[in-house]
């Protein structure tokens, strides 16, 4: 199975770097300029890396450790239609080569990200992916309504597999007609590229992708975090404030490696991979299951700069490999 | 420890803290944040003071002079001593002392008298009261089990120097129990002050939202924050250093 | 919730442990005795602590390393009605504190097993766990009747959720109605404790756990490994020889450690927890989820003493806590 | 790296292995299999020669003398030295010989004559010729890229070697290409000999079955196996050394 052609960037001019090196006349071997950009469902970005929402903020929190103009796009926190308070502490667990968060939505609401957030981010030339969250269809359907009528918004990311709130949330995303549900009454409301991101706790992933592709999703984007806990033994009680929480970074790689392929493979929509990334090695490994594009999350935490990392060495990897579209190695573990 | 780092030491003030990354593998996976403790402007270098609790903190003390460290920072908003203040109580719990000492250099370049008390559960773990005492500053102790200075709680020690009435102004850092009481003995006598919080960290730099701590919430906030009667607030970039009267701190 | 007592062991005096420093007439404070001893569904283990089947042989490979006879139970390796020869290598990858383990399956057959292997473990005043799989009703049923014909098969766990095999396996595992009817023809077939051992890569484990309790199990196992897969992104293939393969080890603990905890609260069955246990600390968490027992897989490659350090390490927690029997442990998180 | 392990090296044979434990945390988090390079029965230590490929071997690198190391083993089936043999031929390919010295040593010791060949990618990669050559041992070397010795496959060296006809027995360790050329070869020939294979290992001790490698069936196995015409046998406990006539290894 393959991807169709439209699905591919088609303007590979517009994405060349611009490493002086590969405009020398005259040069030891054959370094065609790799084209790094791919487009998302009908976003362009002029590099396949972007942030995981929840990990970044809304921009201005990496700003001194990442060059925003240099991304291919930025993903911001989950943004709910009312402000959410989110829950109590302690948010945040280690576990071995991860960590668990309840941190539960906590973001001060659409109007508010809107009017004090979205303007600081138009400075930047990189697309803006504005992820959303919701308590009810409604919800859902108005947050889309009010970020489509915004200026620089580029996409909407729908997370309908937060495993860290009551409502909603995880329901959503481990049902296969409430996932489509929540997908449909989206795409209803906007003409953004819709990026449906996907809860990996489920039995079948790969229905569950195909029936919000069928509910007019762009992209896919998996995967949300895994539900897991941790108990104190001390105090004999669960660690975090939440009890449970979602677990993300390197631990849980191989399993979202393993979604992104078997979705791939199966679905005809762009993915946006994520789930562990630390380095770029791990980003091709992403690439090659079938991403067309990847978010870095929890590697922010442990290396400010990982984003920056990622994309330079992507480029490096193509270029040691004779690889001059990175689109060609979208799916090359498996085409 | 001591490390060489003349950008980040240029921008450094007392409270702040950095965030540090113990291994350059994937054990421990988080960076861990530690306040400065000493401030070089002339050597560029900050001086860190820990206490070994587990993986990361003993991967720190395994370091030998020389190597290599990756640290960010300088993070969060440190201590702000405020116009007109004459005589300061200094309070530190256990570790939390700290973060006190760039503080205290501070207080005393300023002019400002102080009055040092330390906790800690034993004699063991008063850390640096020799080096204030050094430096001219007066040092009180207390000790949970008796082994050095006043059996009992710091807290009982502040409430003996409040009641004397000299200090004009606080600043503690240290366990939350510490802390709590503090602000619940000094709202009693109307001295404000700041204290120093924790909270386990993710990003360090705002981004995460998992190191909050609970803030009155301020007037004129949407129904469901004044609800509840608090919001949400960062320690690691709106704190970690909190106004006093600011802080609601559970348990 | 709680669970029915009689669920509960109900024969602590044989299970005491004889340190003699709990016999010393005079004591520095009250040490009493610690009764380790648990009742698994029927099969009643001196310490609350077996190995995983498939990380610890048929027994003689670790006997240099532990003392079987210290072992609450020995579970054994899967065992399939026609030997298997498994899959191509490589069979194990690393992951970031994990691994990715393909074998799929190998075993001689049943009555290999039953001729050959069964009389070394009956040398052992230890309870051994067969872990049975198949392709089809018929073959578990088979399977099974040879098992409780055999001398030494204490009880039998039964493998409904190996993500490594073509038929069967995982298809069984993840379909909650398929699930139960194996575990109702091995029911059947057999008096044994019967321990239905659950995949990890469902929806909904509660329901999986819910269905087969009413098939008639006496006790559950989980989890089995996580689906995952790693990439090379030097020959740009998949890394295993079989693509995918079971994550286990630490990296998958918080996730094992929240599936205990739901299906302890929802299910009146007695749980072997596993899923990443290096230490008695970890051991306890999920004790403390609500596992009456647990069993120890990857950490035994890492190190071969571990399950001997785990039973020590729990008595010492016991004492160190005076906690007096292990049982009051069993859900303390939540009861 | 010598360990000074005197249980361990009382049972050692040329062939080994120990199982390696690199990291006291989770990062690696499996051991590595490394063969016995030297025994020295006298002192009670093995030696180990290995290369830097990875985190694992990195880290082994990185450790100072006097620092303790956690090391299962003997592991596996090393090589047998049958009667009669008169003139062996030694093959190792980059790293693979790190195995054959024990086993050179005891050759020297039974009294066996041998030609050892030694391949690599360039000189660089040659490993242990000069100690070899000190015992008196006749070294031959083939280099991918000719900067030592023949330019080419250490396979062409053994062609030759066995066609001037005088060994009568080989011993190989060494990347799977090679050894597959060389068991074609010395089938071809008539020769027989040992080889001595890699897996990637999860237990060590025969409990995991990760470490397989295909073996010609067994007459008269169940159809299932002859019918595929071989049967998995694990490099950690029924090798690493296998006879070579018995070993299919694919590309
Ligand atoms: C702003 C700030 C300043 C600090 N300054 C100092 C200091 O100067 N000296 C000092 O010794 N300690 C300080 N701490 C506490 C220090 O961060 C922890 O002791 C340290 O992270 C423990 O790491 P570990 O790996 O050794 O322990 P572990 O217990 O293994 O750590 C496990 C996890 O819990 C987190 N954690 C553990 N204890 C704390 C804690 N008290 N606060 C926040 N997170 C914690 C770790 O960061 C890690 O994510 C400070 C904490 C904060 C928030
Ligand atoms: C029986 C045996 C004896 C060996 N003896 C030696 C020796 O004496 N000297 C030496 O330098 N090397 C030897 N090797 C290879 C050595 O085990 C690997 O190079 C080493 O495990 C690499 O670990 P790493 O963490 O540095 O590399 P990484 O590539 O990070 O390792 C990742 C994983 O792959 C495994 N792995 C990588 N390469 C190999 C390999 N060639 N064989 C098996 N598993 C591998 C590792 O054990 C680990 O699980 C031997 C291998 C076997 C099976
Ligand atoms: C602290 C934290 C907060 C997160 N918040 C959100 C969120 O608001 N919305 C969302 O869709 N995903 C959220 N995620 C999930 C990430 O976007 C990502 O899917 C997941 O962390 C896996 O990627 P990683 O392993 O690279 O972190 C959050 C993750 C973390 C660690
Ligand atoms: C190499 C290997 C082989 C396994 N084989 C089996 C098996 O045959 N039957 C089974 O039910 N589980 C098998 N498992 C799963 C384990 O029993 C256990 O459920 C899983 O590894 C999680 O525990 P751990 O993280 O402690 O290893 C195997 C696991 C490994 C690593
Ligand atoms: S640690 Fe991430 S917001 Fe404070
Ligand atoms: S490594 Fe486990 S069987 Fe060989």
């Amino acid at each position: 199975m393959t991807k169709p052609a439209d699905n591919l960037t088609d303007k590979p001019a517009d994405n060349l770097t611009d490493n002086p090196a590969d405009n020398l006349a005259v040069k030891p071997a054959v370094k065609p300029a790799v084209n790094l950009g791919v487009n998302l469902g009908g976003l362009q970005m002029k590099n396949p890396v972007t942030t995981a929402s929840g990990t970044f903020g809304f921009g201005p929190e990496y700003a001194p450790y990442v060059d925003l103009n240099r991304l291919g796009a930025i993903t911001v926190k989950g943004t709910t239609l009312e402000p959410r308070k989110g829950n109590p502490t302690p948010r945040i667990a280690e576990t071995p080569a991860g960590i668990l968060n309840c941190i539960g939505l906590q973001n001060p609401g659409v109007d508010h990200f809107i009017a004090e957030d979205l303007p600081y981010l138009r400075n930047y030339d990189t697309p803006v992916i504005v992820n959303i969250a919701g308590n009810s269809l409604d919800d859902y359907a108005e947050v889309t309504r009010r970020l489509s009528g915004a200026q620089g918004v580029s996409a909407l990311e729908v997370n309908i597999s937060c495993p860290n709130v009551k409502q909603g949330g995880m329901v959503f995303g481990t049902d296969c007609l409430m996932a489509a549900e929540v997908i449909r009454v989206v795409r209803e409301n906007t003409k953004l590229p819709l990026i449906a991101k996907l809860s990996p706790n489920v039995t079948d992933i790969v229905e569950i992708a195909g029936r919000v592709a069928e509910a007019g999703a762009d992209a896919l984007a998996l995967i949300n975090t895994l539900l897991g806990m941790k108990i104190d033994i001390r105090t004999r009680k669960p660690f975090l404030g939440n009890t449970m929480g979602g677990l993300s970074g390197p631990a849980i790689r191989p399993v979202a490696v393993r979604m992104v392929w078997q979705t791939a493979r199966a679905v005809r929509l762009p993915i946006l991979g994520m789930g562990g990334i630390m380095n770029a090695e791990d980003a091709i490994e992403f690439i090659l299951a079938g991403a067309a594009a990847v978010a870095v999350g929890t590697a922010n935490f442990v290396n400010p700069g990982a984003a920056m990392d990622i994309i330079a060495g992507i480029e490096q990897y193509m270029k040691d490999n004779g690889v001059t579209d990175v689109n060609d190695l979208v799916g090359a573990a498996w085409k | 420890m001591r490390v060489y780092v003349p950008q980040l030491t240029k921008l450094a003030k007392p409270g702040q803290f950095v965030h540090v990354r113990c291994s350059s593998g994937l054990d421990p996976l988080l960076r861990r944040p530690i306040s400065l403790h000493g401030i070089d402007y002339g050597k560029g270098t900050i001086s860190l003071l820990y206490q070994v609790v587990g993986t990361g903190t003993r991967l720190l003390a395994e370091m030998a002079p020389g190597d290599e460290i990756d640290v960010m920072g300088p993070l969060g908003k440190g201590f702000t001593v405020p116009d007109g203040i004459k005589k300061a109580l200094v309070v530190g719990g256990g570790i939390g002392v700290a973060p006190l000492f760039p503080l205290i250099h501070s207080l005393k370049h300023y002019g400002i008298q102080q009055t040092v008390l330390l906790g800690a559960r034993s004699a063991d773990f008063i850390i640096g009261r020799e080096q204030l005492e050094l430096l001219g500053v007066k040092v009180k102790i207390a000790t949970d089990d008796g082994s050095l200075g006043y059996k009992g709680f710091v807290t009982r020690l502040a409430e003996d120097e409040i009641s004397g009435g000299t200090p004009d102004y606080f600043f503690a850092c240290g366990p939350n129990p510490m802390l709590k009481g503090l602000i619940s003995l000094t709202k009693g006598f109307g001295l404000s002050g700041q204290v120093s919080l924790e909270e386990y960290m993710g990003c360090g730099v705002g981004a995460c939202l998992a190191c909050v701590c609970k803030s009155k919430a301020a007037a004129g906030r949407e129904p469901d924050d004044s609800a509840e009667g608090f919001e949400y607030k960062k320690v690691c970039v709106d704190g970690p250093v909190f106004e006093a009267s600011e802080v609601i701190l559970d348990d």
